[in-house]
């Protein structure tokens, strides 16, 4: 068993956990930190994976931005949370069709891809992934980036005009 | 325009002008609606005479591309071109000239309606349309088309100018006959797609000709063809209907505004018939054969199923729903016996229950405007206050009963005389409808006109008596047949009587018809 | 002339038009329309004769409807039997519609019942002439119009509601048989036309099982209009009819066609030995059958429709007896002396106003014309020596002995005495003793007195066309010469002359000397007298069987119509239905409730897929 | 990165036009002072959308074009499908500048540009050849989507309508991703057509059956059919009526797009494990036959129960995405052909059909189907209209509604076997869905009127019905108007890469 | 390593998520639970750009395409989040069932 071995798992372990314990968790905010050790494991993953730029953009967008805003709006709408509160929907029987149907459908793919491997190694991504990823960006994927732009243009002002508290002036008209 | 398109189309005019009078202004709608069918009946009649001195109604076929479902190299130009065709031979004939007449009879009784009679007049016109096209249409899409037609203004004629239950009866027109329409649709659709055309006698042509065979677009297989031919079987026997798919023509006979009924059980239900003979024995010679023996046997079931239900029935509209039912086994009796006599049959037996349920539901519009009730229980003595309307109810019943020298007697002996060639039993049981059918329809009719003038609806008699002169109660005056009323009444009965007389009348235009349609089925 | 024949029907036929039209305008003259249009008929009927005497026959057709390549003509033929008929449905109906004048005369739908007469002579003259099957059918179905329109003239009586459904009915069953026995036989030999059944019949083209299945199938349609037990259970209660509609339908010729169109169709029925025993043993028990019932009917005109049953049974047998000849020449008798009798006994209820015999007698002075007539018209039924009737039922009962049927011969002449006896209860009762009713009784005017008259002459005279001292004019007529009088035991005459008068004898005695109880039989066996009076209970019979057998029948259909039928269009929408509501419901509004779906439809999909490798379905 | 320069992208055109146009008048939004009135920018849009639909009708004869390795390719297929998605959107717009925000809110000038955006998105989708962009593109739609279903912002239908939108949707994605990262993972490539190529000589067929279901689940949220259908009513019914016309219309327009690039594309050639060995697609035919005739019986049966009109056109959606599935499930010749037609023709019924609804909401403040109550009384027009979508949305010949149906059947039966089991389905749920649209129909022509007559229709609303009026007219009695369209793409020869 | 492990965590993170997003009542944990299925989603791609078919940066590119498109979707979903809150003064995802049947 190498190093990496090693260390897969101790990261995959980190990522289930956290997700287990999320599963487990009562008080929302722990849920979310819970989480945050997912999200943390697999960028470790990435950087196994020989991607350190996902890697990067996953700590920073995951573990930083989405956990922060994630958080606010916990705390924003957090005005009679009670941590006694049932923290799961529906009755058993939703819980255990969802629990079936998530198991089985596991189950099924896991059939699948026990055994899958294609003979690489991936030694041939280059160390500098960064860079490579910029020259698919803008030449390759040009058009896909610049619609990403506009997604992320539409859910800016989509946010805004969601979450605005629309002013007083504003409704009177 | 052609001939054909100007003969199908021509009430589409009164829509329009209706469309541009006033709503209150009754009188000129009902001018206006009855003028516009008008023109249908006179070519039809033109066509009609024509064609008895010899014309070829060939000359009259239309046609006019109209769209082309698919371009696809492999295809040949031909396929999946649909055009606007219209055509018709001698059977069409027949019933465009029953619809064209019903048409203008059903308008001028619709004298009775009296609210909303813009839109009644519309839908009606568009219902004449409907059933022209049915049977002008030489192609299945637009038979289609037209049939679907119908199918709207039906419901819209039952559903708002109908009885009480008229939602109710409206639906199960819809429901039923939907189902019919989309397996027919599905049948069709078949066809086309494997045939890749629309038009009756290509089609007849490729699937009879073993060459042409191998080059339909994807192949039918003799089983297919069984499957096709049960589809268009069921789908027509539900508009026909055949026990025990009958239960809404039961409702709508009851429901529907009477003008409505005559066009219906006049005209539509014979769609079934004329589509069994068309596509049934004109598309599928052979495999008819098979099925033969079943429809005979369904026809004796229909015969036996609704004449005796319609013996226990005190509404006269249920006898007359249940009579129907009876009549239009007649027609399956004659399709199952699958020989000249029985197919003529079969279309006697069509035009002939068209005009007679005409005359009944003329009639019976009348009596509910006049008594406000149909129920023969609270009916009796009618033929003193109502001697006329009396003798044409009696004779309506008559002609029900089938009695030679009327039209009913010629369909019943033409489908029978072909049953009892091929299934002698069989035929020997359906005879036993002609008893219960005496039985029946005198009961219900010797009920209303001969014995006592019921104590029950006395009083709506005298009230109505009261009005007019208030001296006059003890003797109840009801007004009886007026001549706007006995007008398509007489010409009715004229119908029914020179059909029963001379039945010549109609073997003559069929007579070409039924010849090809023999040398389909191989003698 | 012959070749105009078709004109006799057609004169009665434009009155009828003519009458329906314009009859309403014309009230009182409407009379003269019918009477002038049968004269004219009568007439032409003569003149058909009379060219027929010349030994010719006649046949025209035309195309009437084309099936493919058969083509169903309609046309008129003249023989020698459908001239003679002509003349006696002509005559008579002539006659009736004179005396109607005056029995209908006040009755406010008078022209309508001249229209009606009219429309039921041209359809009788219509099925004499009918040249085939088929056309024969028609007609025989517009007599029975003819005979329904009439019996309901009387719209606004239950009874005669009642009655004209029920003839109309009950005569439909048999024509039902008449129907597929043609229709059956049009297949076996291609054709309606009675030439062609006869050619068919006579080069064995016709199976003989066919042969008697036809035979007796139509035989049902005679049975059904000719009042032959078991249907015949119509013509008494079809007396609520006018009485002179009575006398013409109900007596002499409608009743009659059924005998007629077995007698056309003879060569069929020659050629099944079964056939024509069905109608010799049909006859003949009829004939007896309902001789009894007249004996205790009250009613006057129902003790005449039970002697009209009686003697048309006598008819029967005779023809299944193999004697056309005498099954004709009874039929011409009869018609004169039973239209006679009901004639006379209009003319009675004319006088009196009722139909019960009970509250009649006296009457011989009271009415000097109407009573002598009715004694010569029961003389003659009763077969007294010299009237017509002696004749012809002699020559019946002949033709049953020279067939060997021993047992049919003796019902017929225990028949002929019931039938003296019954017909001398009704005249002692009705003519002779004390007035049991009050109110004046007069005499009937000349209009009906006169056919009256004329039928009595005739009552007497027709009889000798054809005796065993004179010759055999109508059997010579009938048959193109070829008939020759078999010579029958002459005490077969003298037994029907005892039995006539002892009937006469027994009547008097109970009823005009009374000397016999008149309750002797009621007194003695009064479950036979019962028996009787309520006709045998066939009605009841019907009533309680084939009645209530359709009835439950038709019940049972209701039921399955509106739970079965309906329940089962009820089940699929109320599924729908349900479903939709389920499906309603099952949109809970819950987002992961949603997604649960999708994510169990998922996980059902992939399992599948994997338990099942890929081999879908 | 030369391929980015010499790319031909005068190509995109009509994509630039929708783009620049929602920037525009999202700066005019920016700038425009507060208490003007934003309705024009809805017609701004509008006229942008028509404009892009004219540039693309004239880019039809043009050949195909394939920009940056297939992320942009303009072939038939894009064209004729943009044409839809153009048609539609320019109609829905139509409907947003007549729309009247309820309970306090006011009027949106987002409304427009977001639909723009959505619409953008739709016709990317429509034009690309690639796994990502594909994927980007639909997200681009689907994004914008969330944001149009909520932007009834003070009513809590329109909150809980985007919420849910988000949270299944965001589960679609999900799904759909985990599918693709599948396909991804077995071929190494993005390109639609390389992975067509690669996955003829793979040796995973089990994997790549599980990505195809994956795949399809994803995808049976955008078409919302069967399982993926339920969010569909709820986020109809909540949504503005602008928005809901644009889903029902234009993201399922969308759907089929991506579901007949993808699935066609990637999945026709590839080995199977099932019963076609050559192809998974006709190997997993059965399962989409049998999700397609769900979703018919679903969507009829459920719809029969609605008294919200915009519910009722919810369910009924969903059965008409049913019956677009079915003739996608027959994999005929006609599938592509059948599928446009239809989608043109349910274009000019269901917007046309939403237009009236979007007036009854707007005057009468409920969508409850007695608010048609009459209607023929005091507008007959409009009524007749109204009648008009529904016989064509129900499938009465004489009406567009009819020929696409027969040309979905004709697909259905054509092929050897027939699809005649779901060829009936389809019949006879076609006849269950008679029940709830006559049913509107009895509404519209039988039940007394309402007290207060309904006013006109606004300019925009009219536009639109005439237009869809005359479009579900023109197609009904002259078909050859679509057809011949139809034929200018060459039966979609060059749809494969 | 191999390949199949990564997936095999990967499809444990979805099933994860996937189970979160369906039975969680507080809807920023569904959200939340959806980012962790798309996480799960990009370790398939990075692993499949490093061991997959055709390795090659590109699964990368395809990851971050990914991560961007899940934080505009958890953008606007919070944005709804709040607009909802705002009305309905609750978070939880199960008392959203105004709209049903």
């Amino acid at each position: 068993m190498s190093g990496t071995d090693i260390a897969f798992f101790l990261l995959a372990l980190a990522a289930i956990a956290g997700g287990v314990t999320m599963l487990q968790l009562t008080n929302v905010v722990h849920m979310v930190i819970a989480l945050v050790m997912t999200f943390l494991g697999i960028a470790g993953l990435y950087v196994l994976l020989s991607a350190e730029f996902v890697a990067v953009v996953q700590v920073l967008i995951y573990s930083g931005a989405i956990t922060i805003i994630m958080l606010f709006a916990i705390m924003l709408t957090r005005h009679h949370a009670d941590d006694k509160e049932r923290q799961t929907t529906g009755g058993v029987w939703h819980r255990a069709v969802a629990a079936i149907s998530v198991l089985a459908f596991g189950l099924a793919v896991y059939f699948g891809i026990r055994r899958l491997d294609f003979g690489a190694d991936g030694s041939a991504l280059a160390a500098d992934n960064a860079r490579e990823i910029g020259k698919w960006l803008y030449s390759y994927y040009t058009i896909p980036f610049e619609i990403v732009s506009v997604i992320l243009l539409v859910a800016l002002i989509g946010a805004i005009v969601l979450a605005k508290k629309d002013g007083k002036g504003a409704e009177d008209k | 325009m052609s001939f054909l398109s100007l003969l199908v189309f021509s009430p589409l005019l009164g829509i329009i002008l209706l469309a541009f009078v006033r709503r209150t202004d009754t009188k000129t709608i009902q001018w206006l609606g009855t003028a516009a069918t008008v023109p249908p009946l006179l070519l039809a009649l033109f066509a009609f005479i024509r064609s008895g001195s010899g014309f070829r109604l060939e000359q009259l076929d239309e046609s006019y591309d109209w769209v082309r479902l698919a371009n696809l190299p492999f295809f040949t130009d031909a396929a999946y071109v649909i055009r606007y065709e219209l055509g018709i031979d001698g059977l069409s004939l027949l019933f465009i000239v029953l619809t064209a007449v019903l048409g203008t009879l059903a308008a001028v009784a619709s004298l009775l309606i009296k609210v909303e009679k813009k839109g009644y007049f519309m839908w009606l016109l568009a219902l004449e349309i409907g059933m022209l096209g049915v049977f002008a249409a030489a192609n299945f899409i637009w038979f289609f088309l037209f049939l679907e037609v119908t199918l709207v203004a039906m419901f819209l004629l039952v559903g708002k100018w109908g009885g009480f239950e008229r939602e109710r009866a409206a639906y199960g027109y819809l429901l039923y006959n939907g189902l019919g329409s989309a397996l027919l649709l599905v049948v069709i659709a078949v066809l086309v797609a494997r045939t890749g055309t629309a038009n009756f006698a290509l089609l007849h042509e490729t699937l009879h000709n073993p060459v042409a065979e191998g080059q339909l677009i994807a192949p039918l297989t003799a089983e297919a063809r069984y499957w096709l031919l049960g589809g268009l079987l069921l789908a027509f026997a539900v508009k026909l209907p055949a026990v025990p798919l009958h239960r809404w023509l039961v409702r709508v006979h009851v429901e529907a505004p009477p003008p409505v009924v005559m066009l219906h059980a006049g005209v539509l239900l014979k769609i079934a018939t004329y589509g069994m003979i068309r596509f049934g024995i004109g598309l599928f010679p052979d495999e008819f054969r098979a099925f033969a023996g079943a429809i005979a046997v369904l026809g004796v079931i229909n015969i036996l199923y609704g004449a005796l239900l319609a013996l226990r029935q005190r509404e006269l509209k249920h006898v007359l729903a249940y009579s129907s039912v009876s009549h239009m086994g007649v027609v399956l009796v004659g399709l199952g016996a699958l020989n000249e006599a029985g197919i003529q049959g079969a279309v006697f037996q069509s035009v002939a229950h068209g005009l007679i349920a005409a005359l009944s539901f003329l009639l019976v519009g009348v009596l509910a405007n006049r008594i406000g009730t149909t129920d023969i229980h609270r009916l009796g003595g009618l033929a003193k206050a109502m001697p006329i309307f009396s003798g044409y109810l009696l004779t309506a019943a008559l002609a029900l009963l089938g009695l030679p020298g009327l039209a009913g007697f010629v369909g019943e002996l033409t489908a029978f005389l072909g049953l009892f060639e091929t299934k002698p039993a069989l035929a020997a049981a359906g005879a036993l409808g002609l008893i219960f059918a005496a039985v029946y329809s005198l009961r219900a009719i010797l009920d209303i006109t001969f014995g006592h003038t019921r104590e029950r609806y006395e009083s709506t008699l005298g009230l109505r008596g009261a009005k007019e002169s208030a001296a006059s109660v003890s003797e109840p005056r009801v007004i009886d047949l007026q001549a706007k009323e006995a007008v398509p009444a007489f010409v009715l009965v004229a119908l029914i009587v020179a059909v029963g007389v001379y039945p010549q009348l109609l073997a003559e235009p069929l007579a070409t018809v039924l010849e090809t349609m023999m040398n389909g089925l191989g003698g | 002339m012959m070749n105009l024949a078709w004109v006799v029907p057609l004169f009665p036929l434009c009155s009828f038009a003519l009458l329906l039209l314009f009859g309403r305008k014309w009230k009182k003259a409407s009379a003269y329309v019918g009477i002038v249009a049968t004269l004219l008929s009568l007439l032409a009927a003569l003149g058909v004769l009379a060219g027929r005497l010349g030994g010719t026959t006649y046949e025209a057709n035309w195309t009437w409807m084309q099936i493919g390549d058969v083509t169903l003509t309609a046309g008129f033929s003249v023989t020698a039997l459908n001239a003679w008929m002509l003349v006696v449905v002509a005559f008579v109906s002539w006659l009736v519609h004179i005396y109607s004048q005056g029995y209908m005369a006040g009755d406010e739908r008078f022209s309508t019942f001249y229209a009606y007469l009219g429309l039921f002579t041209f359809a009788m003259l219509g099925l004499v002439l009918s040249p085939n099957l088929l056309q024969a059918y028609i007609f025989w179905e517009l007599v029975g119009l003819g005979s329904f329109l009439l019996i309901g003239f009387y719209f606004y009586k239950e009874e005669a509601k009642a009655a004209a459904k029920k003839a109309f009915i009950m005569t439909r069953i048999g024509d039902v048989g008449f129907f597929i026995g043609m229709l059956l036989l049009f297949w076996q030999t291609k054709s309606f036309d009675y030439d062609d059944i006869f050619r068919a019949v006579g080069d064995g083209t016709l199976s003989p099982g066919m042969t008697t299945l036809t035979a007796i199938l139509i035989f049902i349609g005679a049975i059904g209009k000719s009042g032959q037990f078991p249907l015949h259970t119509w013509l008494p209660d079809a007396m609520e009819g006018p009485t002179p509609v009575s006398a013409l339908i109900h007596a002499a010729t409608m009743v009659a066609a059924g005998v007629y169109l077995v007698a056309a169709l003879f060569p069929l029925y020659e050629a099944s030995e079964a056939a024509m025993m069905t109608v010799a043993v049909i006859g003949g028990v009829t004939a007896i059958f309902a001789a009894t019932i007249g004996l205790v009917q009250t009613d006057i005109k129902r003790v005449l429709a039970y002697s009209t049953i009686s003697q048309l049974g006598y008819m029967m047998l005779a023809l299944g007896s193999g004697s056309y000849v005498a099954a004709i020449f009874h039929l011409t008798t009869h018609a004169f002396f039973k239209a006679l009798l009901f004639l006379a006994a209009g003319s009675v209820i004319h006088a009196v106003h009722t139909q019960n015999i009970e509250e009649m007698g006296g009457l011989w002075r009271r009415l000097p014309w109407t009573a002598p007539l009715f004694l010569v018209g029961a003389l003659s039924i009763s077969g007294v020596p010299l009237f017509a009737g002696f004749f012809s039922k002699d020559e019946i009962l002949a033709a049953a002995w020279l067939n060997g049927s021993v047992e049919l011969f003796w019902l017929a002449v225990a028949a002929a005495l019931l039938t003296s006896f019954y017909m001398f209860r009704l005249f002692f009762l009705v003519f002779t003793g004390e007035a049991r009713h009050d109110g004046d009784a007069h005499e009937a005017p000349m209009s009906m007195v006169g056919p009256m008259v004329v039928l009595g002459v005739l009552s007497v005279a027709s009889g000798y066309i054809q005796t065993p001292w004179f010759g055999s004019f109508l059997g010579e007529w009938l048959t193109d010469g070829a008939y020759h009088h078999e010579a029958a035991p002459g005490w077969i005459a003298v037994v029907a002359t005892i039995v006539s008068l002892v009937g006469i004898l027994l009547a008097w005695l109970m009823y005009g000397k009374r000397t016999v109880p008149r309750d002797w039989l009621s007194a003695r066996a009064p479950h036979g007298y019962e028996l009787l009076r309520r006709h045998y209970y066939v009605d009841d019979f019907y009533r309680w069987t084939v009645v209530a057998l359709v009835s439950f029948i038709s019940r049972l259909l209701a039921y399955v119509d509106r739970y079965l039928v309906e329940g089962i269009v009820r089940l699929v929408t109320g599924t729908v239905s349900a479903a939709a509501s389920a499906g309603s419901r099952g949109q809970n509004g819950q987002a992961q409730t949603y997604g649960a779906v999708t994510v169990a439809g998922l996980a059902i999909l992939v399992v599948i897929f994997a338990l099942t490798g890929g081999y879908w379905l | 990165m030369n391929d980015v320069w010499q790319a031909n992208w005068s190509m995109m055109t009509p994509e630039w036009i929708v783009l620049a146009a929602a920037i525009v008048l999202l700066l005019i939004d920016l700038v425009m002072p507060k208490e003007r009135s934003r309705r024009p920018l809805a017609w701004g849009a509008a006229a942008g959308a028509v404009l892009a639909l004219i540039a693309t009708a004239a880019m039809i004869p043009a050949d195909p074009v394939s920009i940056l390795h297939d992320t942009f390719r303009l072939d038939g297929f894009a064209k004729a499908f943009k044409l839809i998605l153009l048609a539609g959107g320019a109609l829905a717009l139509l409907l947003v500048a007549e729309w009247e925000p309820k309970e306090g809110s006011h009027y949106r000038g987002e409304f427009a540009y977001m639909m723009l955006f959505a619409l953008l998105g739709a016709m990317m989708t429509a034009s690309s050849g690639d796994l990502l962009t594909l994927f980007v593109s639909i997200e681009l739609l689907t994004v914008s989507s969330y944001v149009l279903a909520g932007l009834r912002k003070t009513a809590t239908a329109s909150n809980e309508a985007a919420l849910k939108y988000v949270i299944n949707g965001g589960i679609a994605t999900a799904i759909m991703l985990f599918g693709m990262s599948y396909v991804f993972g077995l071929t190494g490539t993005t390109n639609l057509g390389d992975i067509a190529r690669e996955l003829q000589e793979t040796n995973e067929p089990y994997m790549l059956a599980l990505a195809f279901l994956l795949l399809l689940i994803g995808v049976s949220f955008k078409l919302a059919t069967v399982p993926f259908h339920m969010w569909a009513p709820d986020v109809y019914e909540g949504a503005p009526v602008p928005a809901t016309a644009f889903f029902s219309v234009v993201s399922k327009t969308a759907g089929f797009v991506l579901l007949l690039r993808l699935f066609v594309t990637i999945f026709a050639a590839a080995p199977a494990e099932g019963r076609d060995p050559s192809s998974l697609l006709l190997s997993m035919q059965p399962v989409i036959t049998v999700l397609a005739g769900l979703t018919m019986i679903i969507g009829n049966v459920v719809a029969l129960r609605q008294r919200s009109l915009k519910r009722l056109l919810a369910y009924s959606s969903i059965a008409h995405a049913g019956y677009l599935l079915a003739g996608f499930a027959a994999m005929s010749w006609a599938m592509i052909d059948s599928l446009w037609i239809y989608l043109l023709a349910y274009v000019f019924m269901n917007i046309g059909a939403f237009a009236i609804v979007a007036h009854i909401v707007n005057e009468t403040g409920s969508d409850d189907l007695a608010g048609l109550a009459g209607l023929y009384r005091h507008r007959p027009l409009l009524a007749a209209a109204l009648g008009l979508f529904l016989l064509s949305l129900a499938g009465i010949p004489g009406t567009a509604g009819f020929i696409a149906k027969f040309y979905l059947f004709i697909g259905l039966v054509v092929t050897e076997p027939g699809h005649y089991v779901l060829a009936t389905v389809m019949a006879v749920t076609t006849v269950v869905s008679y029940v709830y649209y006559f049913n509107l129909l009895v509404q519209l022509f039988f039940r007394p009127a309402s007290l207060a007559p309904l006013r006109r229709l606004p300019a925009g609303l009219s536009t639109a019905v005439v237009l869809c009026a005359l479009g579900t007219l023109a197609i009904g009695w002259v078909p050859d108007l679509a057809y011949d369209v139809l034929a200018q793409f060459g039966h979609f020869g060059d749809f494969l890469p | 390593m191999t390949l199949s492990a990564y997936l095999a965590l990967a499809l444990i993170l979805f099933c994860i998520g996937l189970y979160g997003a369906l039975t969680k009542r507080n809807t920023v944990i569904v959200l939340i639970c959806i980012e962790l299925m798309l996480n799960a989603v990009n370790i398939n791609f990075v692993a499949f750009a490093k061991y997959g078919a055709h390795p090659g940066v590109h699964g990368h590119v395809f990851a971050l395409f990914a991560i961007a498109i899940a934080a505009a979707e958890a953008a606007v979903g919070l944005a709804a989040l709040i607009a909802f809150y705002r009305n309905r003064k609750t978070v939880q995802v199960d008392e959203a069932n105004s709209l049903k049947h």
